[in-house]
């Protein structure tokens, strides 16, 4: 039982951190979200960090790092709200590598490692909601080759990704494909989200298909709990940021002629946001560690995590907001899209409400982080 | 004891029912239904066949051309309004500055500014905060100087809710810094069109740009723009927030609102999740208790025994309602809720929706929006300060 | 639409509140709790006053009034945490009355009405929980003569009361019948509750009972509702007192040389009681105005009432504990009696969470106070 | 990063296991997991089988002859004990009052106390707070008056937890009145048994006499039982403190509880109720959370990096989780939690159970108890203020 980090992961932190500060700040983040909410120079830089291949064996070019070294990344980058996703990037190098045959692995995960290629997730469907077990989207084989058709919602970056890793259904299972973004049946939509970012609908007729894994929801599980501990740890970074700048705040902004940051009642306020801060700070930890559980572990695990951020996400956004008054409520204050970013990670893999239906459905007779 | 209204009260409702389910514009009230984007026209055509009816000083005694309502029957006025899909009426004309000029402006002003605002002609707008004077509304710095006939005035307002289309501006401005801080504050009526004032709309992080600020340089204000006494104003003010007793509670908006939420929750799959629906429960629940504490306050009006001095809570409960029902709608829809395109939320709109109904592309941006309520008005710390002040002294 | 109270119905709550401050003031409250949690005489007094025949008709020696005078005096008995149970006297009364055949009436409600005669409710089993509709108690008829057996749990002073309105299975279908205590084959065991009052278990073998309705349940949820909403009512009067002892302490307790009053943090929290409160009291308004409603419209409205009334109940009484601190905390002290009351409250008449089932089975698509 | 404990550190747990399952005697600890009443004699029982083993002082380092376990290792017996059902400590002696005997009493003082702490012979109790004092400690008022070679002790205590059952306290007293509040207080050891000394049992809301009022008129002390030095005594207490460390959090019990918890809701019916089911997963989410920050807090001491100034936090969410999980009981068996029988708390009751089961009976009771544990020490609205003030400055 140990929490510190490794001097290794000290060192990875400081240079995500040192990126971030220095390469990806408000004015820079802000001129990609009227750009459209993705830059592929950031994306690149984040490769030349080695984050892209964090997950990557070294063998295809990767660092072949393990959870708490994404997690460390994932803080940093929520501390500047980062728009380029690389829990998608995480997400699909572990399971190509984990699930996909060696030649997918040996033709992807390479260019992944570098941040040539950008394989995303692309699972989301209107009629299922959080629900990984509905797949309308079908599969089908015909001489060995595969095809995809249906559509998806909301995909990461959905119409810049060179490929994406896709359930579909085959014979009443779900399967998990990697189906290339210029395969010809294959359209996008693209729009901005809430939080600034890139998303799109990803449209498939017929679409030329590389069969990943028949066992696929499970894999496709064990990939959403990968998101979800980096979302974790994103929304660790994003809160931990966002106290700091309410702290800031409060101790400048006078009201009454002395600091608001002496009232009593909002003092208690900081105090709650810090119990909120920390309870998810634990949650992160335990995400993360818990990666590598046997299935039916991880995933209770990765549920009651998920929960605990959504309600410290919830809080700390809407009190922070409050907190501030009015300046947090405009688009130049940097807190709103601190906010803004919160608000889109709950609703990201399954929400409060989702993840609490996740526990209670997995509750066992004992309880506790080892149990 | 009676919970129903009297015989008189429904006939009254009656007709306000139909007279506007006749006259409210469908284009309007289909966006308003929709929480989809109104326009400055929008917003003045509704305005304006109020105007035309006599309606838009709903809550004006008859002396000055309002129709002389009960409390009860302006609370039903809004009510049919609300539940219609009418827009919310820019209350800063006939509800916050007509009331002040009533009471505390002389004859000549009054000849001059209330027909304006009572036919929605002009559009007014309210200056009161400033960069550093949120919940300390006294600290405010704008001075007014009296130089000759005229006040000259510098300094800035902010958050001045759709000044971008004012034509009028009322204003508290310092006109003296002796004494305790409200004691040197005055209410100025001020031209928008005078040179020296330039409005730069704030974008708001929905991505709208309901509010600005408003900087005043060297602006020329003719003396006989003071309402009432010089260094009054701070009473006046006081006077005007006594204005707005039941109406800050907004419980009719919610009711309306409540109904799109179950809609939205239908729609989105989740209204027979007990889960979710239980959020939903709750929600009614809130807004049922708000609506009897708005009841009370009427009956205590119309009485006048059992007063009520409850403003306090009808703004904190109003206000998280609000916030609740639009968080609620944003989570029904959940990751369809997440596109964030800017046109989807002008009606008729007819791009294709990524991911979801158009009717889910306001949800996100309603719920930023809303975030306000509990800020402004008086926040809800300092509604908090003042109903610990009545419970404790 | 008006909530003004009539010259009568003042004149009611001046006499009630009297005699709670004058004649049962705390010691004798203590007394009566030493003493096993109900005193006839209390209730004797209660009767003089006319509480006792207030839905009596005045045909039967009652007053015949309705749900306004009744929540007013159940507010007064409230404030005063009063152990007698006459809530249970306004929902048998009423039961009577309306559901009863005119010998059953005219043998009972003249010494209700005079409090020679105590009838409680007896619906509550061990398997039911808080579901009405859950009856294992069976009755049958012979020769024109009905008797019940079963065993009814907590029954508010199940030993002392002469007669018990009971809910029992005929053919598969729950009516309603008169038992009275000294019937062969009804046995009780009584004890002490949370709150000081009186409760007992009543047996029942082969009873003799007097068919009061065969349409049982529907008389049973009006009878619960009568209950529900004089609870509410009780709760509004238990609050307002325990606001008013918590408001007062503060101003008194001195802590780091100031008043506790004077804390923001604590202020913030007596402005949410005191919301709290002004929520519960106009959920008990709207409960005893909406009791002579259509049966589904009353249904929902007490519900969303009992809701309402529960989660102020357990705000307010678990504040008003925090505040003032250690003292209240201690048997001494007036505030923990009413916290233990309120507590009660809430599961008396099914509690907030079911409640909450209720309202949640019951929505529509409008709402509102008229909806 | 590791989640798992070390080898060694399980062969210590299992080698605690091993023991508290052979020496816990069941009639104890089958009371402790049924929440009944608990005597003097069997909490000094079991304390005296820990005294006999070396482990009453289980924090205790090996100079004064604790078995001078690692915080992990103290974690992990102090868990296996809560889970077996192993009573809790009466922390007065070996976890309050010895330390602070080590870190500032002299030789003879640790020579003639420890012992009989250590083994568990001697009660103590604390003796802190008073009628005047509670969230205000430093504003005691207990006067120690030195006379000769001994103090005069005058004045009141109170909330002295079983002080019933102390043969000697230690308290803070007021030695001087000069210069800040914090400044005039020593701590000082009394033998209870001194003339002048009276306790009186304070009955609580759930019935039982759990604390004390103890009175002192003119108790002489003999001067050689100051510890440390005269006016220090606030700086041994606050020393005091920090021993509290992750034990105030007991995670360990709500763990056991948690467990009682199901069992009651199974009993009751209600655990597959979809609403109260959702209740025992949030507060399943809140009690692991809560252990990983424990878990934070033991790794960090161990490694002396990234150390966590989070105590307040401990003392807020272990509280509020002692609270809730009372609270569930209780609402698990809902109307069957209304009976409330004295004697039906005392195991072994032959008495006919009214309503339901017997493991009932302690259900209100407790949740009746429980409201203490945001009062005591600390509330946590001081809590709040420390937490705030390391945030906030």
């Amino acid at each position: 039982m140990d929490f510190d980090f490794s001097d290794d992961q000290e060192q990875l932190r400081d240079a995500v951190r040192k990126w971030v500060d220095k390469g990806y700040d408000f004015d820079r983040r802000r001129a990609i979200v009227a750009a459209g909410g993705f830059d592929r120079a950031a994306y690149g830089e984040m490769a030349d960090l080695g984050l892209t291949g964090l997950y990557v064996s070294e063998e295809h070019g990767g660092m072949g790092m393990g959870p708490t070294e994404a997690m460390v990344t994932m803080e940093e980058l929520g501390r500047g709200i980062v728009l380029e996703p690389l829990t998608q990037t995480l997400i699909c190098s572990a399971t190509l590598q984990t699930h996909a045959p060696a030649a997918l692995q040996a033709a992807w995960l390479p260019r992944m490692a570098a941040g040539e290629a950008i394989v995303v997730l692309a699972q989301q469907e209107r009629g299922a909601r959080y629900q990984l077990n509905r797949c309308a989207a079908l599969a089908s084989e015909s001489g060995g080759a595969w095809t995809v058709s249906g559509t998806k919602s909301v995909v990461a970056v959905g119409d810049q990704a060179d490929a994406f890793v896709v359930p579909a259904t085959v014979n009443g299972q779900i399967a998990l494909f990697l189906v290339e973004r210029n395969a010809s049946g294959v359209s996008t939509q693209a729009y901005g989200t809430q939080d600034g970012s890139r998303a799109a609908e990803v449209v498939m007729k017929q679409a030329q298909a590389q069969l990943i894994t028949l066992n696929g929801l499970a894999a496709l599980e064990e990939a959403v709990d990968i998101g979800i501990a980096c979302t974790c740890a994103e929304a660790v970074g994003v809160m931990d940021k966002t106290l700091a700048i309410t702290v800031d705040y409060m101790n400048t902004r006078k009201q009454f002629g002395v600091n608001i940051a002496s009232f009593q009642a909002l003092r208690h306020r900081v105090a709650d946001m810090k119990m909120q801060l920390e309870l998810g700070r634990s949650m992160s930890y335990y995400a993360s560690l818990k990666l590598h559980a046997p299935a039916d572990e991880r995933r209770r695990a990765l549920a009651r995590a998920k929960y605990q951020l959504g309600v410290s996400m919830r809080f700390i956004g809407q009190q922070a907001v409050q907190l501030h008054g009015g300046i947090a409520v405009t688009d130049e204050y940097i807190a709103s899209h601190y906010f803004k970013k919160l608000t889109q990670l709950d609703m990201t893999f399954g929400d409060t409400l989702h993840q609490l239906g996740e526990v209670s459905a997995r509750m066992q007779e004992t309880a506790g982080v080892f149990a | 004891m009676d919970l129903a209204f009297t015989p008189d009260e429904l006939a009254f409702r009656d007709e306000i029912r139909t007279w506007v389910k006749a006259n409210l514009p469908s284009d309007i009230s289909q966006k308003v239904h929709a929480a989809m984007r109104l326009t400055r026209e929008d917003m003045q055509r509704w305005a304006k066949i109020l105007g035309k009816k006599g309606w838009l000083g709903w809550g004006w005694p008859t002396q000055f051309g309002g129709p002389g309502w009960t409390a009860v029957q302006k609370h039903l006025f809004e009510e049919e309004c609300a539940l219609a899909g009418a827009p919310r009426v820019v209350p800063f004309g006939p509800v916050m500055v007509a009331p002040v000029i009533m009471a505390f402006g002389n004859a000549e002003q009054q000849q001059r500014f209330l027909p304006g605002i009572a036919s929605g002609e002009v559009w007014w707008s309210q200056g009161y905060s400033e960069p550093g004077s949120g919940s300390d509304l006294a600290s405010l710095k704008t001075r007014a100087e009296r130089v000759g006939d005229k006040y000259i005035v510098n300094g800035q307002k902010t958050w001045t809710t759709l000044g971008q289309y004012g034509e009028w501006i009322f204003c508290l401005v310092r006109t003296s810094t002796e004494g305790k801080p409200q004691t040197g504050i005055s209410f100025l009526l001020i031209d928008m069109k005078s040179p020296g004032i330039t409005v730069r709309p704030i974008k708001l992080l929905d991505g709208e740009c309901e509010v600005n600020e408003v900087w005043f340089d060297n602006v020329e204000v003719p003396a006989e723009n003071l309402v009432g006494e010089e260094n009054k104003g701070w009473n006046y003010a006081k006077h005007l927030l006594a204005h707005e007793r039941t109406n800050i509670a907004d419980v009719n908006r919610a009711k309306r609102e409540l109904e799109r939420l179950k809609r939205i929750a239908k729609a989105e799959g989740v209204y027979d999740d007990m889960r979710f629906r239980d959020e939903i429960a709750k929600l009614e629940v809130d807004i049922v208790a708000l609506e009897m504490l708005v009841l009370r306050v009427l009956s205590a009006e119309k009485s006048g025994k059992n007063s009520l001095d409850i403003a306090g809570l009808l703004k904190i409960k109003g206000s998280e309602i609000q916030q609740r029902y639009t968080e609620l709608m944003m989570q029904a829809a959940g990751p369809f809720a997440l596109p964030f395109i800017f046109e989807a939320m002008d009606a008729g709109w007819q791009g294709n929706f990524p991911g979801g109904v158009v009717a889910n592309a306001p949800l996100a941006a309603n719920y930023f929006n809303m975030r306000k309520t509990t800020i402004y008005g008086g926040s809800n710390e300092v509604q908090r300060n003042i109903v610990a002040q009545t419970v404790l002294g």
